[in-house]
């Protein structure tokens, strides 16, 4: 009898955010295209991305792909990749225009073009003033990239499977040849037998306590490519993210200072002048970042506590509902805030992994620092790390690279598939995945998932936060290492097969327990301050020593072994980063 | 299945049971005209409808008119103008303004009914007779199966 | 505050599945929401409850449910403003429930994907974008952002009566296209829209929109659809 | 055409737009109606068998009380249908209905035609 939980197409991409709908929608051009995702596709969080995404279009300023590569390489820290950024950035204009023609909605000029802003690091003339270089559609700009990439899919008849958690993927011999899904709501476990898969699988803001993330976002992509023996890079880059909302780290766009809102400190007092007086609030996201925490941290926070006040109330009522109305509704919703009254309070919310799964230019994930290829494996977006953003990604280059990425993932893809056919499948590609689940279903201990989850992300916050030192770092490494042991003596209430969450929580807390070592040994491993990764006993930038890509692999029996990779510098010297 | 009703599902509900109740009494009204045909029966049906008592039903249908119609309105304004953007504050201004129409109307209706009550000499049962001539002249050729 | 929440609990494994209710008592704080809750009681009291949730700031569209009788999203239902002793969650009325309070998607996606929801234009797209105006972008800028969460049709009493009636958010996601000036697919379009099962099933009720979480001007977006579709008709 | 709508032709684009049409005319040849045989009628309002007679003799009252009845006949035999599109799912029950709407509908057509004409 055939098996019926046994899939065969051209392509697999697993996650259905931008980078990977964008490369499933390239993908079914050509190709047999299927996309496996644990959330329904417009629900995935690259649609809670608000401000915008970036282009060199020049279409307010005289702008150009050069200031924008040169404002990418300095935001990185020149911790990035420069002949990725480059392609990066010359792509840019026609990605934009491209999605244009997908149907995106973008707001418009009084001249009919696609309207653009100012956003944190985006400089004209090599840093000399702030550029309107991020197109927007109001402050939903993820979400319709998102949904109209979604509407593409459907255009395009591809084949969704929706809520399957994808639990392994097949590598034999450097070869992928498919993964093992969990179908969330009838349960069981299905193979996916491609001769490409793309992975587009996400961040891992849910490492951490206060996080702008969605509860998706446990990084399962990451620890499937542990598991399977490959490396992860750059891992101990966590982008936070100035402005989440006070206690809950939803993220309110860095467009709300893009538009003009200032922020403020207890005395009222707009304290980046003292920090970035040239970029002021609309410096890079690291450097905000930390000087907002620096100002609750030395007890200027709003009443002493540990938030600032995010003011755009001399925006206006007509200019804030036009350009940033989700603002005004979270604000209200989440924080009881009257926008067009109140400052809006917020604190520093983990946001963005530069780090990721190791690719080449073209997408292909590839084994070591070498760049040797597993064939039929790839991956985009925020999951992987070219590395475009190296140490410090600025604001919508994300949506950017996803879609830009993604694209070239999927193109990638579609090239080589010509060359590889389909290869047999393992005798029981199932085999570990079926263990894992039995494993889960069985647990009968006496610790919580929600605990040791919630355990890890209040010490990963407090511990391998904005600002990190050998001490914390090493007494979080000792942490997490024992709550991996707890993790051993767990119990899930849910025993069924139906819509089973219990299950899935405890899957992706696992996933979460694995990576998290990596970012507290890399953090730990590298004794210099870079872009979003901040040492206090080594507050300066050491390119003598660290300007070079960690590469990670978690061995069988834990701990972390450690490789480097060069970075790629074509036309920018390093030199000091001021703003 | 319960669904908490807001202003609109309110409004839709009332209109579909009124539009119900405007199509039972369509077919009475029907049936009543029809009477017309001959003038004692018809003047004796009239005078039943007449009755106070009967007068206060007619008070009430006039008030499911009165919805019907303007609610009907409501719907126009949101099918042809932009009146779903302000459905429910249409609906409460026009809620007013159908009480006025209603305590408007129903005031000389009800008062008739009074003025009959205590002036039953003053009813349509004395022109009966009057009115079965009146029949002759009008209803030349038409078969009066009845009585 | 203390705060009983009484869900709707159903699961097929069991025998004799029943839908019933399970009530929870959960300590509520400011600023805690309805999303906050059923974590709380997920976490700490009863792990075999079954819901949705990704993005947990209104922009996923994941927890959509019914909350004291009314479709919308968990997550953005602040407990305490609600001033309410006991709070019923049920899943979203006229789907088919999956488990608890996680109900089955495919009808409606299946309404939506039924009006072409992308953009139609077979002309070859110029070099740089297509143009635009701020005025013409306004026009279809309330209906882009529409997060799919399925509270309108849920609370469509034309849709309780009829599963095929592709329902509001259908409807406004055609409309998103059909005011689009780029688009072209007008009469492609038509075959979904205008026929019993279309726009001519909304009454004009409004329950989509007093569910909608995003304050979309839904039944206005319809009301203009019915009036394109009549303009091109008589 | 799928089973549930089978016994139903109305509920598209002609039956919206003219329930909307024949609504605006009923409601103003309701406020006609209603003056002319209510509030503007003598002796507080009495119909009487005189009265309407004469009034009927006009031909153009003739006309637009026909006019009436076939508009009203038709906004509350398309109201129904809408009803019982909506609540009777059974498309046995639903056919029987349906039929005896039409049934009813043609019947006062008629009747109420017949009344108006037949004075004349």
């Amino acid at each position: 009898m055939a098996d019926r939980q046994l899939h065969k197409f051209d392509a697999v991409v697993i996650g259905s955010g931008l980078a990977g709908l964008r490369a499933a929608v390239s993908l079914s051009r050509e190709y047999n295209t299927a996309v496996v995702t644990k959330v329904f596709p417009t629900r995935s969080h690259s649609g809670a991305a608000q401000g915008g995404i970036a282009a060199s279009l020049g279409n307010i300023d005289d702008d150009n792909w050069e200031y924008h590569m040169f404002d990418t390489v300095k935001g990185s820290d020149y911790l990035g990749d420069q002949d990725a950024i480059e392609i990066l950035v010359r792509q840019a204009p026609d990605v934009v225009y491209d999605l244009e023609h997908l149907g995106v909605p973008f707001s418009r000029t009084k001249d009919g073009l696609i309207a653009q802003r100012k956003f944190g690091g985006h400089t004209l003339n090599f840093g000399e003033k702030a550029a309107l270089r991020a197109c927007y559609s109001s402050d939903y700009t993820g979400h319709v990239l998102l949904h109209t990439l979604y509407e593409n899919s459907l255009k395009n008849h591809i084949r969704f499977f929706s809520e399957f958690d994808v639990l392994d993927l097949i590598i034999e011999d450097d070869v992928c040849k498919g993964c093992v899904a969990w179908d969330i709501r009838n349960g069981g476990l299905h193979v996916f037998h491609a001769r490409a898969v793309v992975m587009g699988t996400g961040g891992y803001g849910r490492a951490f306590k206060i996080t702008s993330n969605a509860h998706a976002n446990t990084g399962d992509g990451l620890g499937l490519v542990l598991r399977n023996g490959l490396p992860l890079q750059d891992l101990e880059f966590v982008q936070f993210h100035p402005t989440g909302l006070w206690k809950q780290g939803i993220l309110v766009t860095e467009g709300a200072r893009g538009e003009g809102g200032y922020l403020k400190n207890r005395d009222g007092e707009r304290f980046m002048e003292r920090y970035t007086p040239t970029l002021m609030e609309l410096a890079p996201r690291d450097v905000v970042a930390r000087s907002m925490q620096t100002e609750i941290d030395e007890g200027r926070g709003i009443d002493g506590k540990d938030y600032i006040h995010l003011d755009i109330t001399h925006l206006g009522k007509e200019r804030i509902m036009e350009r940033l109305p989700q603002i005004h509704d979270l604000a209200f919703n989440f924080s009881g805030i009257d926008c067009f009254k109140e400052p809006i309070p917020i604190q520093p919310t983990a946001h963005y992994s530069m780090g990721g799964i190791p690719v080449d230019n073209g997408c292909h994930v590839v084994k070591n620092g070498k760049l040797e290829r597993i064939t039929g494996l790839y991956a985009a977006g925020e999951c992987s790390c070219v590395s475009v953003h190296g140490a410090n990604r600025l604001g919508t280059n994300s949506l950017l690279e996803a879609t830009t990425f993604g694209r070239i993932a999927g193109r990638s893809a579609r090239a080589d598939l010509s060359n590889i056919d389909f290869s047999d499948l393992p005798k029981n590609p199932r085999a570990r995945a079926q263990a894992e689940v039995d494993w889960f279903l069985k647990a009968n201990g006496s610790r919580k998932v929600a605990d040791i989850r919630a355990d890890l992300q209040e010490t990963m916050t407090a511990r391998c936060g904005v600002f990190r030192n050998e001490a914390d770092l090493k007494k979080q490494l000792d942490h997490v290492r024992e709550l991996q042991e707890m993790f051993k003596e767990i119990s899930i209430d849910d025993k069924g097969k139906v819509m089973n969450s219990d299950l899935m929580e405890a899957i992706e807390l696992g996933h979460l327990l694995e990576f998290s070592e990596v970012i507290v040994s890399g953090a730990l491993g590298r004794r210099e301050s870079r872009g979003a990764h901040f040492r206090k006993d080594f507050p300066k930038r050491d390119d003598d020593n660290w300007l070079k890509h960690t590469l990670a692999w978690r061995k069988p029996g834990g701990g972390v072994e450690f490789d480097w990779r060069p970075v790629i510098i074509t036309r920018f010297q390093p030199m000091e980063r001021k703003y | 299945m319960f669904y908490r009703p807001k202003t609109g599902m309110l409004a839709w509900i009332l209109f579909r049971t009124t539009g119900i109740l405007l199509i039972i009494y369509l077919a009475m009204h029907i049936t009543v005209i029809s009477n017309l045909h001959n003038p004692g029966k018809f003047n004796e049906t009239m005078a039943f409808l007449g009755s106070w008592q009967f007068r206060l039903l007619e008070i009430g249908l006039y008030a499911v008119v009165i919805y019907h119609a303007l609610n009907g309105v409501r719907i126009l304004i949101i099918d042809f103008w932009k009146g779903a953007l302000f459905q429910a504050k249409m609906f409460w201004i026009l809620a007013a303004i159908g009480l006025v129409l209603f305590v408007a109307g129903a005031y000389p209706i009800f008062t008739h009914a009074m003025y009959w009550k205590h002036n039953p000499d003053k009813s349509n049962y004395h022109i009966i007779e009057e009115a079965s001539i009146a029949q002759e002249t009008f209803l030349a050729g038409w078969e009066v199966k009845d009585e | 505050m203390q705060v009983t929440f009484k869900i709707s609990r159903f699961d097929p494994q069991q025998e004799e599945a029943k839908q019933h209710y399970k009530s929870y008592t959960v300590q509520t704080s400011p600023g805690m929401t309805v999303l906050d809750a059923l974590n709380e009681i997920k976490w700490h009291q009863d792990g075999t409850l079954s819901y949705r949730k990704s993005c947990r700031s209104g922009i996923c569209g994941s927890c959509a449910m019914k909350i004291n009788g009314i479709n919308g999203l968990a997550c953005e239902t602040q407990i305490e403003p609600m001033k309410k002793k006991t709070i019923v969650l049920d899943p979203l009325p006229s789907f088919e429930v999956i488990k608890d309070l996680a109900v089955n998607m495919d009808p409606f996606f299946e309404h939506l994907a039924a009006v072409k929801p992308y953009l139609i234009n077979e002309e070859p797209p110029p070099d740089r974008e297509r143009l635009q105006s701020p005025e013409e972008f306004k026009r279809i800028s309330d209906p882009i952002a529409c997060i799919l969460c399925m509270s309108c049709t849920s609370s469509c009493p034309s849709f309780w009566t009829d599963p095929e009636y592709i329902g509001p958010a259908a409807l406004y996601k055609a409309y998103r296209y059909e005011f689009d000036t780029r688009d072209k697919g007008s009469e492609e379009r038509l075959e979904a829209l205008d026929n019993r099962h279309g726009l001519w099933r909304c009454h004009t009720i409004f329950n989509c929109m007093d569910a909608c979480p995003k304050n979309l001007k839904i039944t206005h977006g319809i009301s203009l659809l019915k009036r394109k579709v009549i303009a091109e008709k008589y | 055409m799928s089973d549930r709508d089978r016994g139903i032709r109305s509920g598209g684009a002609f039956s919206w737009f003219f329930q909307r049409i024949s609504g605006v005319f009923l409601l103003l040849a309701l406020l006609v109606h209603f003056w002319v045989l209510h509030f503007s009628a003598p002796d507080h309002g009495e119909i009487t068998f005189g009265s309407v007679m004469e009034r009927l003799n006009n031909p153009l009252w003739r006309a637009f009380d026909i006019l009436f009845v076939v508009t009203a006949v038709y906004h509350a035999m398309n109201g129904a249908l809408l009803i019982v599109q909506d609540y009777i799912r059974a498309t046995g029950l639903r056919m029987i209905v349906v039929a005896g709407l039409w049934i009813g509908a043609l019947y006062f057509l008629i009747v109420g035609s017949m009344t108006i004409l037949g004075l004349a």
